[in-house]
């Protein structure tokens, strides 16, 4: 597979270490009430969805950043690459 | 006087082999410190970088060598470069002189140890390193002055285009024998 | 009609006209006591444990595919009882138990060999991990053997002990473990379920459940309606996609997993052997093809195909153990769509649904458990309780955090 | 039995003989054969026997779709299982052997099995062999794995390397026949990067075999002409040799080049290159490959493709016959027997099954149309056919067209479906490609020369366009379209005997309709249920059959019934290939310690740390084994001092305004208020609340940390800390890069840690205890200047420090600790020595962070911090993490102080059955501690807290030991503490 990096270009993802849903960028709140809930769903509930999927891959081998690939899990077919970080601070997250 | 006194080491004994179509030699004397521009402070750091050093900031991907050729800025992430000062074989003094120059604007760390560098250069040095570099390294692609961190031969590897025929490469020192072992096996397998 | 080698010696006289169809192709009926989502492995196996050991008939198992076209068919044919944890391992060992009976009890061949399998490990602290698992399979009843390298020289000559990256100290034998036919096990399974009265439907999918004030009441698939007291669904690879038309979200992601083949080769290897410092098992088929695989694909896919970098990681892991194999080819490669479960192990479990029932998230463990995994999911379709060796292998596990996590990678699924 | 069947012409070159054995028979060919030519030449029919029957096989084909040609290529270690002749190149001294028989290939033992056919029909094996049980293991098994495979390993290292490489280009094409060459030529011209890969040692594909013209040229000597064009261009490359197997995601192919498989020797070099090729496009132009048509006995060597029969005759100068009789379904069947007679071979008769055609003038040669061949005779080659009507016709080589398929495989490898054309009675590419390709040609099921060329340089043009070149379209060669037609004929139904569809699997048509009947009705099932199509060709030429036959058992149409997909590779590929360098030693690289050297001069035994290379201990004469040496490094580093690498530990500078509240965030306990100048310990969990890592973080700062992490972990911690920064807490100022490489770190541990470091450490720096307590550190010289950071920290329990300078004085530094020692008698210790003094201590290690226990389990809980919320706290409170029962990290000691204790044991309490049920725990950690003189134990164990005092059986029955242990506290050694702070 090719991930077209946002600021380096195509780069095979052999250079890079795949970890799961973009969920896993909205941690709850720990403060929340219902907290336990939340983290479990956080932790372990995925939408898993045979089709589009926004997920989170890291670019060890390259820039260190992390990015949120939109790809089609039943064709593999790429259709958006945004950092990480980006995305995060488009949610709201802050510090 | 100390009683005792330490000894410097070359990560490969200072090595450098003639193969006929391809030179390979360690880089002993070049000094590397890594550049984090802090957050909010990009701006900044970037006008006191270019009053140290002489240098704008290179995009993402991209290397930009001062004038006299001994100090080279790698931008390998948004946030993050590497400075190469050559002809420098203190590589914590030149780090500490050079943060002490940029006076807090920048996050600096010494990365003159971390890395092992070798030069590669010769007409087949192309066709050896297409043995173990992912990167497309057609002039076309990756020009002069080109720059990729990636990986070969399982070990992370920064590269970097000199001229027509001539690349650094840089890897982790710890792994340096099997990274020169992977170099050396590439030219052999192609000449 | 009953197999035998007097039936294929009577038939072969006289032109093998009299073979039957292994199965029936019926239509569905309208109601049933319970629907089987899923016609491979645990699908077919729980329809023939549901209907023989627990009585229950009016079954039918519906196919979206043909019967066995999901992993019983794409898998790398390993049984096994070497687990640790006592959430998993009497569960594992019953299920060898069953191997070792299926073939007389389901009167098919399915060419289960145990060869036993031999986990190699490289370091002290590993060797310490298979001692703990090695004494922990012993305290559920399995057997277990620990062997230095002198004996695997002795055993395996052919195993890289001189000059390896990693070298072999030693290796953790269970010698009941081995391989099965595979496709055989879901033809076996179907026969002997179909001979009880399941219907097994195939090309027939569920696209949807029907459901009425939090109770599952039946399906709809591309053939038509069908109504049931419990709907079970047991469709490993595609969890994900059926539970979401009954709106859950599952501690499940679905991942490809490669296999591969090599060309047929007179007979080197005795058993089923993995490597420790790398990804790569392999054993040899009875028709003489090296079956090897190793790590998965590790992002999120339903495509039934892998990519290069699995396949060269695997090849290494292959020539790192057992360099004689470099001149054999690699002949064809396949992908499988796991369930791969936040600790990597699976779900045999009711859900909050009435009526509905869970099986799944085996990750690449699927197999071997299939007769267990199908004896434990009609005992709990039929009685409505767990079976006694699948207890902790329930959905609500995560929340509670009672993990049965062999590995220790913890909620990263695709590490399992 | 000199080349008899050699005839004049062809591309081989007859000035370069060459000499080769088969089964040791010295035969004689010229170089540009194929080995199957060369046999051929030689007259050698037979080379093979079938997989099931052991049937006398010969050649069926000449290219990589061949079914019984197989053999074994070379001796000794390099003796390489199931080569397919017909694309092994002839080299001098090659030499082959037959496979799959017991005895001589013309008189096999085994042979014996196709007697019993009867009774061996398909997926026999599945209703038999059960009784009795026993015997399936004893004696029908080991049978069945005795005739199983066909070719024979050496069991020997494979003598030749491997290499891999990586390729890019705009456009790949692949194969060189005319498609292949006229697009390869628009696109370079054009300008484009192009990549043009044929498996074949020569290029122009079909154009090499056949007799047509190419404005006015042959067509060999056209496809010479434009790889010559072609060959001169930069950006052009040609790949001979190299098969491009596997069509992977973007674009991605992989192809293997064999480098060295035409000579007698890779003269050191690799043997084959494995090239991953990143395509921007690609365009498929792999051909289309023949199918054969089944009929009684219709496997007999000397029964072959037409197509190859003019391969033989054109491209190799050999006649495979001397009597030579066509059967065909379809008008290109006409043009081998033209070819034939034009090279003055006798054509017995063509035999068309259609009615009502007539092919052109063929010279008075018999033609026999809506013919039906029902049975052929010879026992190990051909030597008549009898027709439906009863006549024989006397021949030595039968050559059989049943169509082409088109060569669709890499258009499969993505899922993709093909699609049946009634047209062209063959299935072609689905619309669904994979991503970037392109299909032209014969593998387009464009069969036609002149459409061929027309539709590959149009195709190619508009490759171009999309990649926003500007086409300069190559002038077309003046070519014509060949008569094509055909019909449906896939087996002769009149056929009373076995008639073969997949002839190495020995799969009939019987077979197929057997498996039909007892209910394997998908296409699938087919396959699997009969083996059809799973042998080493993969059903290259069997598939199509199989399905037609299976369609026309269940009344459907062929598109109905559906196809079984392609999946990689497309011909096989050696594992030492896919493998490529990454064996034996190099199968991973090494990381080496700085003082590795110094190790090595020192008597250092070294282990395997992941990838790293550490001293485990450091052997002196006269010591009888590792724990002689270890007792002693031990010993000696608490009675004075000890020296030991510890540059493997991960290092991450951390830097940034809030780098204080990252850690804060990632690690269990307080970091706000660590002082500079402090070290301080710190757990991390993962999210899900299991303990991950821990390590000491050092303030250097107010805005500068610098974290270690355990070994194992340094790689993943980072990754976890860059997650942290870029996805949780995005707008945090905080920085990391990973030093681990850049310092050189050695622990300095024992009563004289500080003596001796005072001998180092450069003046005024102040080493004594109320300067420089307990958790200090500092940035310091040593020697006169080196730089140095020193932090007062201690895995022993001693009075420790560690010391770091920059990595290239670290073999350099561990010489000088130790010369600077000497007079305090300072040891080097390894990771044994370490590892027995951190039990000694009780402190956790990788055995006990296993990624299954909690801070809780391992009595940390106390760091869990209750004022602030962490990674992984908030899941770490779930109940059944936190029962009263949960296991806990205790000592244990054995009751007999001879006992030794061993890791993975497991606990029971005193008086219960060793049973799962009542498995209470297991033994993490073991050492003999020469301190104590007896074996200790870290495990974790239910209540384990609650326990001390308690004797439990600590059984090991993988072992076969059982012993008795105490519950003790953890910290066997100075418990107290005093030791490190004083």
């Amino acid at each position: 597979m090719i991930i077209n990096h946002p600021l380096l270009g195509p780069r095979d993802a052999a250079e890079f270490v795949y970890l799961g849903d973009e969920s896993l960028i909205e941690r709850p709140d720990p403060n929340a009430p219902d907290a336990a809930d939340r983290f479990y769903e956080y932790g372990y509930l995925r939408d898993n969805p045979a089709g589009e999927h926004k997920e989170l891959w890291y670019h060890e081998q390259g820039d260190r950043s992390w990015l949120v690939v939109t790809r089609n899990t039943i064709t593999h077919q790429i259709t958006h690459v945004e950092l990480a970080r980006d995305v995060a601070r488009a949610k709201g997250r802050d510090r | 006087m100390a009683e005792f006194s330490l000894k410097a080491d070359a990560f490969l004994g200072g090595f450098h082999k003639d193969y006929g179509t391809v030179v390979v030699t360690e880089v002993t004397d070049r000094a590397i410190a890594s550049f984090a521009l802090p957050l909010g402070g990009e701006a900044q750091a970037e006008k006191t970088i270019k009053s140290v050093l002489k240098l704008d900031l290179p995009s993402v991907g991209t290397a930009a060598q001062s004038e006299d050729g001994a100090t080279t800025l790698l931008r390998l992430g948004k946030d993050q470069l590497f400075c190469l000062m050559d002809k420098q074989p203190d590589g914590h003094g030149a780090h500490r002189a050079l943060s002490e120059k940029l006076a807090g604007t920048v996050f600096t760390t010494d990365q003159s140890d971390v890395w092992v560098s070798l030069t590669i250069r010769g007409p087949d040095s192309l066709r050896a390193l297409e043995r173990i570099c992912p990167i497309d390294l057609h002039p076309g692609s990756f020009e002069v002055g080109a720059l990729a961190r990636t990986v070969m031969e399982h070990l992370g590897t920064v590269i970097i285009r000199n001229s027509d025929d001539e690349y650094t490469l840089m890897s982790a020192s710890s792994s340096a024998k099997s990274f020169l072992h992977a170099i050396e096996t590439s030219i052999e397998n192609v000449l | 009609m009953r197999y035998s080698g007097f039936k294929v010696f009577l038939e072969g006289l006289t032109g093998n006209r009299g073979w039957k169809p292994a199965w029936r192709d019926p239509e569905p009926k309208s109601d049933y006591d319970v629907i089987i989502i899923g016609g491979g492995g645990h699908g077919l196996s729980t329809a023939y444990y549901l209907s023989k050991v627990y009585g229950v008939r009016n079954v039918a198992v519906l196919e979206k595919g043909w019967l066995g076209s999901g992993n019983i068919g794409r898998n790398t044919t390993i049984i096994r009882s070497n687990y640790m944890l006592p959430g998993n391992e009497p569960f594992y060992e019953f299920s060898l138990k069953l191997w070792e009976g299926l073939e007389q009890d389901f009167n098919y061949n399915a060419m289960i060999s145990q060869r036993s399998i031999l986990n190699l490990f490289h370091s002290d602290p590993q060797r310490d991990a298979f001692v703990r698992r090695a004494n922990a399979m012993m305290l559920a009843g399995a057997d277990a053997e620990l062997a230095d390298e002198a004996q695997l020289r002795r055993e395996l000559p052919f195993l890289d002990f001189d000059n390896a990256r990693f070298p072999i100290k030693g290796g953790l034998f269970q010698r009941r473990g081995g391989t099965v036919r595979h496709d055989a096990v879901a033809w076996g399974y179907a026969r002997g379920a179909d001979a009880e009265g399941v219907d097994i439907i195939q090309n027939c999918e569920v696209t949807g459940f029907q459901i009425e004030n939090g109770i599952c009441k039946g399906v709809q698939t591309t053939k038509g309606a069908i109504n049931a007291k419990k709907i079970a669904v047991c469709v490993a690879g595609s969890s994900g996609r059926v539970m979401a038309m009954a709106g859950m979200r599952l501690p499940i992601e679905s991942h490809v997993l490669q296999a591969f083949v090599s060309e047929g080769l007179k007979p080197v290897l005795p058993g089923v052997i993995t490597f420790g410092a790398g990804h790569f098992y392999v054993s040899q088929s009875d028709k003489g093809g090296l079956v090897f695989g190793g790590d998965i694909d590790a992002y999120n896919s339903y495509a039934q195909r892998g990519n290069l970098p699995v396949v060269e990681d695997v090849a290494e892991g292959g020539m790192a153990i057992m360099p004689m194999i470099g001149r054999a080819r690699l002949l064809r490669s396949w992908g499988g769509i796991m369930d791969m479960s936040m600790d990597g192990s699976p779900f045999i479990d009711k859900t909050h649904i009435g009526g509905l029932y869970f099986n799944g998230g085996w990750c690449y463990g699927g197999f071997k458990a299939t007769p267990a995994s199908g004896y434990c999911y009609a005992h709990l379709l039929a009685k409505d309780e767990p079976h006694p060796v699948a207890t902790e292998m329930r959905l609500d596990r995560f929340k509670r955090g009672h993990l049965i996590d062999e590995k220790g990678q913890g909620n990263q699924p695709n590490l399992h | 039995m000199s080349q008899s069947f050699r005839i004049s012409g062809g591309l081989i070159d007859r000035s370069s003989p060459m000499h080769f054995t088969f089964n040791g028979k010295r035969m004689e060919g010229y170089a540009g054969d194929t080995l199957a030519s060369a046999l051929l030449a030689n007259g050698q029919k037979l080379v093979g026997r079938s997989f099931k029957y052991h049937r006398p096989r010969g050649i069926l084909s000449a290219g990589p779709e061949e079914p019984n040609a197989l053999v074994q290529l070379r001796t000794g270690a390099a003796q390489e299982p199931n080569t397919r002749a017909t694309v092994a190149e002839l080299f001098d001294g090659l030499s082959a052997t037959s496979q799959n028989h017991r005895g001589s290939l013309e008189f096999d033992l085994m042979a014996i099995t196709d007697l019993a056919a009867p009774f061996l029909s398909a997926g026999f094996y599945y209703k038999t062999f059960m009784w009795p049980k026993a015997f399936w293991e004893k004696l029908y098994e080991p049978m069945i794995r005795a005739s199983a495979g066909l070719g024979t390993l050496s069991m020997k290292e494979d003598p030749d390397t491997y290499d891999k490489g990586f390729l890019h280009c705009d456009l790949l094409i692949i194969g060189a026949g005319p498609s292949g060459l006229i697009a390869a030529l628009t696109a370079a011209r054009s300008g484009a990067r192009v990549i043009l890969a044929d498996e074949d040692f020569r290029l122009g594909g079909r154009l090499n075999s056949e007799t047509f013209a190419l404005d006015d040229m042959e067509g060999g000597i056209w496809a010479e002409q434009v790889a010559a064009e072609l060959q001169s261009l930069s950006n052009v490359r040609i790949m001979t040799r190299t098969t491009v197997y596997g069509a992977y995601d973007h674009g991605v192919f992989g192809a293997l080049e064999r480098v060295t498989d035409h000579l007698k020797s890779s003269g050191g070099k690799p043997r084959q290159i494995l090239w991953r090729i990143y395509s921007k496009r690609s365009l498929l132009c792999a051909g289309a490959t023949e199918r054969p048509i089944a009929f009684s006995n219709n496997d007999r060597p000397g029964i072959m493709l037409a197509g190859a029969v003019r391969s033989y005759v054109n491209r190799f100068g050999v006649a495979p016959g001397k009597n030579v009789t066509v059967f065909t379904n379809n008008d290109d069947g006409w043009r081998t027997a033209s070819d034939l007679i034009a090279k003055g071979v006798t054509v017995r008769a063509l035999i068309d099954v259609r009615d009502g055609v007539s092919p052109p003038d063929l010279y008075g040669t018999e033609v026999i149309t809506g013919g039906r061949i029902i049975d052929t005779a010879g026992r190990k080659a051909l030597s008549s056919i009898t027709l439906k009507n009863g006549r024989k016709i006397t021949t030595d080589c039968l050559a059989v067209s049943g169509g082409w398929n088109p060569t669709v495989h890499l258009t499969c490898h993505q899922r993709g479906k093909p699609v049946w054309n009634e047209d062209i009675l063959a299935f072609v590419p689905s619309g669904v490609l994979p991503e970037g390709m392109r299909v032209a040609g014969a593998a387009n099921g464009v069969f036609g020369l002149s459409s061929a060329l027309q539709g590959a340089s149009e195709v190619t043009a508009g490759i171009l366009t999309d990649l926003g070149m500007s086409s300069k379209a190559a002038a077309l060669p003046v070519a014509e379209d060949e008569a094509q037609s055909g019909i449906a004929f896939w087996h002769v139904k009149e056929s009373k005997k076995r008639a073969w569809v997949d002839l190495q699997n020995d799969v009939t048509v019987k077979d197929i309709k057997l498996s039909y009947q007892e209910g394997f009705r998908s296409v699938e099932h087919l396959k699997r249920y009969s083996t059809l199509g799973m042998a080493t060709d993969q059903g290259k030429t069997s598939n199509i059959a199989g399905l037609a036959i299976l369609a026309e058992c269940s009344g459907k149409t062929i598109s109905e019934t559906g196809t079984t997909i392609f999946r990689p590779p497309y011909t096989p590929v050696p594992i030492g290939a896919l493998a490529g360098r990454a064996r034996g030693k190099d199968f991973r690289p090494y990381r080496l310690t700085p003082s590795h050297r110094w190790a090595e001069a020192n008597g250092a035994t070294f282990v395997e740390t992941g990838n790293w290379m550490r001293a485990q201990w450091f052997a002196r004469a006269g010591e009888k084994g590792w724990r002689d040496s270890v007792d002693r490094e031990v010993e000696m580093t608490r009675a004075s001092v000890g020296i030991c690498d510890v540059t493997t530990l991960g290092k991450i500078d951390i830097q940034g305004k809030d780098a204080a509240e990252f850690l804060n965030h990632v690690y269990t306990n307080a970091f706000l208020k660590l002082p500079v100048g402090k070290v301080r310990y710190g757990l991390m969990l993962r999210e899900d609340g299991i303990a991950y890592d821990d390590g000491t973080t050092a303030r250097l700062g107010e805005n500068h940390f610098v974290m270690t992490t355990t070994t194992a972990n340094a790689v993943l911690v980072f990754r976890r800390l860059e997650f942290a920064r870029q996805c949780l807490w995005p707008n945090l100022d905080v920085h990391l890069i990973s030093t681990t490489d850049g310092w050189a770190q050695f622990a300095v541990a024992g009563p004289n840690a500080r003596n001796l470091l005072a001998k180092v450490v450069d003046a005024p720096f102040d080493l004594s205890n109320e300067a420089f307590p307990f958790m200090a550190c500092a940035e310091v010289s040593v020697c006169g200047g080196t730089p140095a950071r020193l932090f007062r920290i201690s895995f022993s329990g001693e009075l420790a420090y560690e010391i770091a300078v920059p990595a290239k004085y670290g073999n350099s530094m561990m010489d000088v600790l130790m010369k600077a020692g000497a007079e305090f008698n300072a040891v080097p210790y390894g990771t044994e020595a370490l590892g027995v003094m951190r039990i000694e201590k009780g402190h956790a290690a990788g055995n006990e962070l296993n990624g299954q226990t909690t801070a809780l389990n391992l009595g940390l809980g106390g760091f869990v911090s209750s004022k602030k919320d962490c990674i992984g706290k908030t899941l770490s409170q779930r109940p059944e993490l936190n029962l009263p029962d949960a296991i806990r990290l205790v000592g244990f000691k054995p009751v007999n102080s001879s006992d030794a204790l061993l890791a993975g044991s497991h606990f029971i309490t005193k008086g219960d059955a060793a049973t799962m049920e009542n498995d209470q725990g297991w033994m993490s950690s073991v050492a003999y501690s020469p301190t104590l003189g007896h074996s200790i134990g870290l495990g974790f164990i239910k209540r384990g807290h609650e326990r001390m005092g308690e004797v439990v059986r600590v059984v090991n029955p993988a072992r076969g030991v059982e012993v008795e242990a105490e519950i003790v506290s953890p910290h066997f050694y100075d418990p107290e503490g005093g030791l490190q702070r004083g």
